[in-house]
């Protein structure tokens, strides 16, 4: 039951972040509550047991994706600058929009009979020694082509981030 | 925590593709309704992570490490991409001194 | 010689590429020179394979190499030689060739002359093309690249606006053709798996007289003659098509390009004569053409436009021929007339450049003695294409009402009716062109020289001799060309005469001399009207009585499109220029409906340039997507 | 699988080859490259294998679209000499990013699994936002890039959303094991397995530039710097639809019936609104970036019509337009640099003054209209005749009409290039290498027209 009531409260905490990163008007209160939401989420992780991942998404949002949201914030000065509202129409369009996707999706979900696969009982997948197994094993390829991937970026950074002599 | 494993019974896989589609669709909104690019990014981000809960639920509740491997890229390439994209962002802001995105303008029909 | 075939289009491709790619270098009449002679050595294989389909009665299909291939199409690049293609290329390389030479002449000293002469002979090459490939598809491609040379040379004095604008008009009116064309190859490849003649005519047999299919097959490819050979309701572009140089008019607009149309009709005669509806709506959309298009001719007063309006309904009594089944017919009053309006727009050109570009026949007058070659080559051509016997024109008109008559005597009358016509608008044009008129000052006036004169004098025995080639079994003729064509269309015929009465020999006679007793009547109305009277037309402004107002002014027609189709597709054009013409589209937009101003603009303009709009649209389709797909 | 491990090779030499700052030497050493690259592909020609778990298969189809990615890029490499001629710098890094895109782009073509999808996708997509904004002191480069960025991972949102619904359903990543739950439970596959292949064909449409998810690929191909353009239309389209069509030959071929309805929206909205858009532009850039729009509708036909000859056709199809679209551009890119702007009126009197650039860009043109016997003629008969053999006539008929349009816009440039006169403009100056590159490209394009056979009978 205790696990019941986790997953509700990490829930809405996620979902209230989620909600508090669009409402707040300043970019520096956005980053913080989407920082929240992640660790919410990183709660989530571990309550389905998937200890390596939550680790991973704290490490690599909370701790680097997030840490370059706040210095680009810091960098440009732009929580000075305040927000620029869009019309209130649009405002009301994209909710209606997000809400109808929402109503489709779980639309579709509805009908989904989701007796044929509960079976997580022996879930030790999640931990770091099974997961490395299968990731260097089976998903090697794709593993190392992460590292061209990010190659790429990090070339692409430095080239955008460089001032150029011409 | 053998504990939790155990109560995951007791959380249908249902709810979590619910909250999965929340979080989705509160991350669509975030794109439609803002104009600043940062906060964009960040309601795509997101939606990402919409994504890869659901995949991790997927993934413990088929008994499937696969899942959690796809998880696992997402995250690399979610790094990746802010990266990139607040380095854009910078690039933008030193030429135009802004990031709405409705400056972007010059670029129609 | 056969198996050397590939030459003959070939040598002209050379041409073109010689001359377009020594485009400055070559000074002179050296591009024409070498022009004409790709052309001549054509024909010289062209008349020794002629020749050997003659005397062996053999057909061949000439492969050149594997097109198309995989697994189930297999489109080969390759040449059928039979007697139909061998005819057609006599007369494209024939007459091709002489109106070569006549325009080394007529285009001496033009800065474009190099280019007149590469275009002339990628025409030459196209056309080539479109007769000998043995599968619809090579055919189209001749079929679109003649399109092209067409338009370019139309478009040839392209400096002159409206030049550009007839241009234009001839490569949307056979662009719609062409639409109907291309659907009936499709059709053509879903239902018999191949593109190739031999391959469809086979499995043609297999169908029913009448089979709802090959109707819509056959309507669609004749759409696409419709566009080419300049039928109603698409014939507007030709008479326009005369802003280019008189060669091209002679070249394109009388002998070989617009007759493509006919080729194609007759090439798949078989398919033809499978949908009687087919061919009940090409004898009337034919004989239609013919009647109105003479009616016009008569009003006109641009020596060019007469002779344009004339080929419209010559073309119309070919069509009026293939659609009661006279393929011979029609194949004989294809190449006779190549021949006589062939000659017939040199004449003119003659004249136009005797008299330093001037076009209008009212300015003209008392040509006669002065131009003397001219005049006489003239006199033939008019003689022919009135059907006064012996000269060329009687015998293949005379074919042609024979076969209408044998189908629907209101045809034979009709058609009777329109030959008069045709005596009648030409003998005008003969007579006021060459009589002195004696309130005139007289015009300066200079004979051509020998390079024009000469084409004209070779044309004018054409003209004259090549009835001898079809003088029909009345006579104590043994109808040259009915055999030589008849592998081609024996088995057609056969299925057309099973419900066609046989007529007698006596009443062939009679149907023969009736009409060409009227004909020396009209001949001696127009000489009464235009001489002893020298009546002259009216003048633009002038006011008209009702009746000849509408033929003067063509019935309306450019009128009536201009409303219907132009305006729109004008619109549609000159929306690229908005920025440019802001003029054109302000007034185009008052006339063109607002509603499709709404949406053309809302097709450029949903690019707003704003990413929250393109997120927008992104996600609402998305949207619709998932509800139309998922719950719907 | 050797070539793509060559190519890293390649890449990363690239990238460090700022260090040695000689431009005159990197552009050969990328060229040579490539050519040892393709020789490797080429080499594996015929033996079906798979790498590591079927994270990569190497058949036919791989091979021939990797062939032709190489291809690709290596023109696009040719052009970049003049392009980047005023450049003292070896530009290490923006051709280190083109390659390292090309990796994507091969990945895309060879995937056996979901995973190896996405970082292919990734890794040409995260290139492709850099490249475009590569020219950082234009304004109009930087917004092409973060409007590109924008949409794209947005994009990617839903892709992912859409493969974690695939995945949840059907319990694997592998395309193979998908299939195989898609004929074990035809009557039964729930709902969401649906939702999870639409936005999947979403992202993928995305990704092609099909309408309605086209609206970046206008802005971007008009903002980005000229060689980087035509390097996204075409390695991006030809990587994409591979992908596209892999996914569904393979994984979805079962449900074919609920995607037909789709993938029919795409391809017939697609035609229709980016030839009419393109019929209205005065800038080259932009009328081409439509024109690779409204061919992302015909390229689809074949992936509808699933035929046998569909792969080839589709191959055959990509060939003649990346090369069309690449020789166009590259004129673009002369006279731009020359006479300052993208507007057609720049294109006047071109055949006068020079005729081989004029013929270059006139033949491109004449290609991507589909006129006989260009390549572009023979791609677009074979398609059509692949969809008809399908028995879509309506796409057919919808096809033809947009051809028809496209006619229109295509001609514009050889009509200001041909028949209109030079006001101010002097001849564009040359070099003898790029005229000659530039007729040999164009050439190829007419004898490719010759040889659809050979293209299509590959696959």
């Amino acid at each position: 039951m205790l696990s019941k009531y986790i997953f509700y409260f990490l829930s809405s905490v996620a979902i209230y972040a989620a909600l508090m990163v669009l409402i707040s008007k300043k970019p520096i209160h956005s980053v913080l509550y989407l920082t929240l939401a992640f660790f919410a989420i990183a709660g989530h992780y571990i309550l389905l047991n998937a200890q390596f991942l939550a680790v991973v998404h704290i490490i690599v949002y909370a701790g680097a994706i997030m840490v370059l949201f706040l210095f680009t914030v810091m960098l440009l000065n732009l929580n000075i600058e305040g927000e620029f509202p869009k019309k209130n129409i649009i405002k009301f369009a994209a909710v209606i929009v997000g809400g109808l996707i929402l109503i489709t999706l779980i639309g579709t979900f509805r009908t989904y009979d989701l007796e044929i696969i509960k079976n997580p009982t022996l879930n030790q997948i999640g931990l770091v020694k099974n997961l490395g197994k299968v990731l260097f094993k089976e998903y090697l390829l794709p593993f190392e082509l992460c590292s061209i991937l990010f190659l790429a970026a990090m070339v692409g950074a430095v080239m955008l981030g460089k001032k150029d002599i011409q | 925590m053998p504990d939790a494993v155990q109560n995951l019974q007791m959380i249908p896989l249902n709810d979590y593709i619910f909250f999965c589609s929340a979080l989705f669709a509160i991350g669509i909104i975030g794109v439609l309704i803002k104009r600043n690019a940062l906060v964009i990014f960040m309601s795509v981000e997101l939606m990402l992570n919409s994504a890869n809960l659901l995949l991790a639920a997927f993934s413990a509740y088929r008994n499937d490490p696969a899942g959690q491997i796809f998880v696992f890229f997402i995250m690399v390439v979610a790094a990746a991409e802010v990266a990139i994209g607040l380095a854009l962002l910078v690039m933008i802001y030193r030429s135009t001194h802004s990031i709405d995105i409705n400056a972007l303008n010059k670029l129609k029909w | 010689m056969i198996e050397y075939i590939w030459l003959v289009p070939l040598l002209p491709l050379i041409g073109f590429l010689l001359i377009a790619f020594n485009f400055k270098r070559f000074q002179g009449s050296v591009s024409g020179i070498i022009a004409s002679s790709a052309i001549f050595v054509s024909f010289i294989i062209s008349l020794i394979v002629f020749i050997e389909i003659y005397s062996s009665k053999q057909t061949a299909t000439v492969q050149l190499f594997h097109w198309i291939k995989f697994n189930k199409i297999d489109i080969s690049f390759s040449f059928l030689i039979d007697q139909l293609s061998t005819l057609m290329l006599m007369i494209i390389t024939g007459v091709g060739f002489l109106i070569h030479v006549y325009s080394i002449g007529y285009m001496k000293g033009d800065s474009g002359f190099n280019r007149f002469f590469s275009y002339m002979n990628l025409f030459v090459f196209f056309m080539l093309l479109l007769v000998l490939g043995s599968n619809y598809l090579i055919m189209f491609i001749g079929w679109e690249g003649v399109g092209l040379c067409s338009y370019l040379l139309i478009g040839f004095w392209f400096k002159k606006h409206e030049n550009n604008n007839a241009a234009k008009k001839a490569f949307i009116m056979n662009r719609i053709g062409d639409l109907g064309f291309l659907l009936g190859i499709f059709m053509l490849y879903y239902y018999f798996g191949t593109l190739n003649f031999n391959g469809i005519f086979f499995q043609a047999h297999m169908f029913t007289i009448g089979n709802p299919t090959i109707t819509i097959i056959t309507l669609l490819l004749f759409v696409g003659a419709i566009g080419k050979s300049a039928q109603i309701p698409l014939f507007t572009w030709l008479p326009d098509a005369m802003a280019g140089p008189t060669p091209v008019s002679a070249l394109i607009h009388a002998a070989t390009m617009v007759t493509a149309g006919i080729y194609m009709i007759a090439r798949s005669n078989v398919l033809f004569v499978l949908s009687p509806i087919t061919l009940l709506i090409i004898a009337i959309v034919g004989i239609t053409t013919a009647l109105l298009a003479g009616g016009i001719a008569i009003f006109q007063t641009d020596i060019k436009k007469v002779l344009a309006y004339s080929t419209v309904s010559q073309l119309g009594f070919m069509f009026l021929a293939l659609g009661v089944g006279a393929f011979t017919g029609a194949m004989f009053h294809l190449t006779t007339h190549a021949f006589f309006k062939a000659l017939l727009f040199l004449a003119a050109g003659s004249v136009i450049h005797a008299l330093n570009g001037e076009q209008d026949i009212r300015k003209m007058g008392g040509l006669k003695n002065k131009i003397p070659i001219t005049f006489f080559t003239f006199l033939i051509g008019t003689i022919a294409i009135s059907g006064i016997p012996p000269f060329s024109g009687f015998f293949s008109k005379d074919m042609i009402l024979i076969g209408a008559f044998e189908a629907n005597s209101i045809f034979w009358i009709i058609a009777v009716i329109v030959s008069l016509m045709t005596t009648f608008y030409m003998f005008r044009l003969l007579y006021i062109v060459f009589w002195k008129r004696s309130n005139k000052e007289d015009l300066h006036a200079h004979e051509s020289p020998k390079n024009m004169t000469i084409p004209l004098m070779i044309l004018a025995v054409l003209s004259v001799l090549a009835g001898a080639f079809g003088i029909p079994l009345v006579f104590g003729g043994n109808d040259i060309i009915g055999n030589f064509l008849s592998p081609i269309f024996t088995e057609s015929t056969n299925i057309i005469k099973i419900n066609a009465h046989e007529i007698s020999h006596n009443t062939e006679l009679l149907l023969m001399f009736i009409p060409v007793i009227f004909v020396f009547v009209v001949v001696y109305l127009a000489y009464y009207v235009y001489v002893k009277q020298k009546k002259l037309p009216e003048a633009d402004n002038q006011k008209r009585p009702f009746f000849s107002n509408i033929f003067f002014k063509k019935l309306y027609f450019d009128e009536i499109y201009n409303a219907l189709f132009v305006k729109p597709a004008l619109w549609l054009s000159d929306f690229l220029h908005n920025i440019i013409e802001l003029k054109v589209i302000d007034r185009m937009v008052n006339q063109a409906g607002n509603l499709v101003v709404w949406t053309g603009k809302t097709i450029r303009y949903i690019q707003t340039g704003n990413v929250g709009f393109y997120l927008f649209a992104m996600v609402i389709s998305i949207i619709l997507i998932l509800i139309f797909k998922l719950f719907i | 699988m050797n070539a793509i491990i060559a190519l890293s090779a390649l890449a990363i030499l690239t990238m460090f080859f700022g260090v040695i700052q000689k431009k005159s030497v990197l552009l050969p050493l990328i060229l040579s490259g490539l050519i040892i690259v393709f020789f490797l592909n080429v080499i594996e020609w015929g033996t079906f294998k798979h790498y590591y778990n079927e994270m990569f298969i190497a058949d036919n189809f791989n091979i021939a679209f990797t062939a032709a990615l190489i291809l690709t890029t290596f023109l696009v490499f040719i052009f970049s000499a003049l392009y980047y001629r005023t450049v003292k710098r070896p530009l290490e890094d923006i051709y280190a990013l083109m390659l390292f895109s090309l990796i994507g782009g091969i990945t895309m073509a060879s995937f056996g699994n979901i995973t190896m999808l996405f970082i292919g996708i990734e890794t040409l997509s995260i290139s492709f936002y850099i490249l475009a904004g590569s020219k950082k002191f234009d304004v109009a480069s930087n917004e092409a890039a973060l409007k590109y960025f924008l949409t794209g991972t947005f994009a990617t949102g839903f892709l992912l959303f859409g493969m974690a619904l695939i995945y949840g359903v059907s319990g694997s990543f592998n395309l193979q094991a998908i299939n195989s739950y898609i004929i074990a439970n035809k009557e039964s596959i729930p709902t969401l397995f649906y939702a999870g292949m639409i936005l999947v064909f979403v992202g993928m449409a995305f990704k092609i530039a099909a309408v309605p998810f086209h609206f970046w690929a206008p802005d971007v191909y008009t903002g980005s710097p000229t060689l980087i353009t035509a390097f996204m239309s075409t390695i991006g389209k030809v990587a994409s639809i591979a992908a596209f069509y892999r996914l569904i030959s393979i994984t979805f071929l079962n449900v074919h019936d609920f995607s037909v309805d789709i993938l029919m929206l795409f391809a017939i909205a697609t035609i229709i609104v980016g030839n009419l858009s393109a019929m209205t532009q005065d800038n080259m850039k932009r009328m081409l970036a439509y024109s690779g729009i409204s061919n992302s509708g015909y390229l689809l036909f074949a992936i509808i019509a699933m035929g046998p000859k569909s792969a080839g056709t589709l191959l055959y199809f990509s060939i003649s337009y990346a090369i069309a679209t690449i020789t166009a551009f590259a004129v673009i890119m002369l006279v731009r640099e020359e006479r300052g702007t993208f507007s057609l009126q720049d294109y006047k009197g071109l055949a006068k003054q020079n005729p081989v650039e004029a013929f270059a860009m006139a033949v491109a043109m004449m290609s991507l209209a589909g006129i006989p016997p260009l390549a572009g003629f023979m791609a677009k008969y074979n398609i059509f005749s692949v969809a008809m053999n399908g028995g879509y006539v309506w796409l057919v008929i919808v096809g033809v009409i947009g051809s028809m349009i496209s006619v229109f816009y295509y001609f514009k440039p050889i009509i200001y290039m041909y028949f209109h006169r030079a006001d101010a403009h002097k001849k564009i100056e040359t070099t003898k290498a790029y005229k000659i590159h530039i007729l040999l490209v164009s050439i190829l394009l007419i004898i490719l027209g010759f040889l659809p056979g050979l293209v299509i009978g590959l696959l």
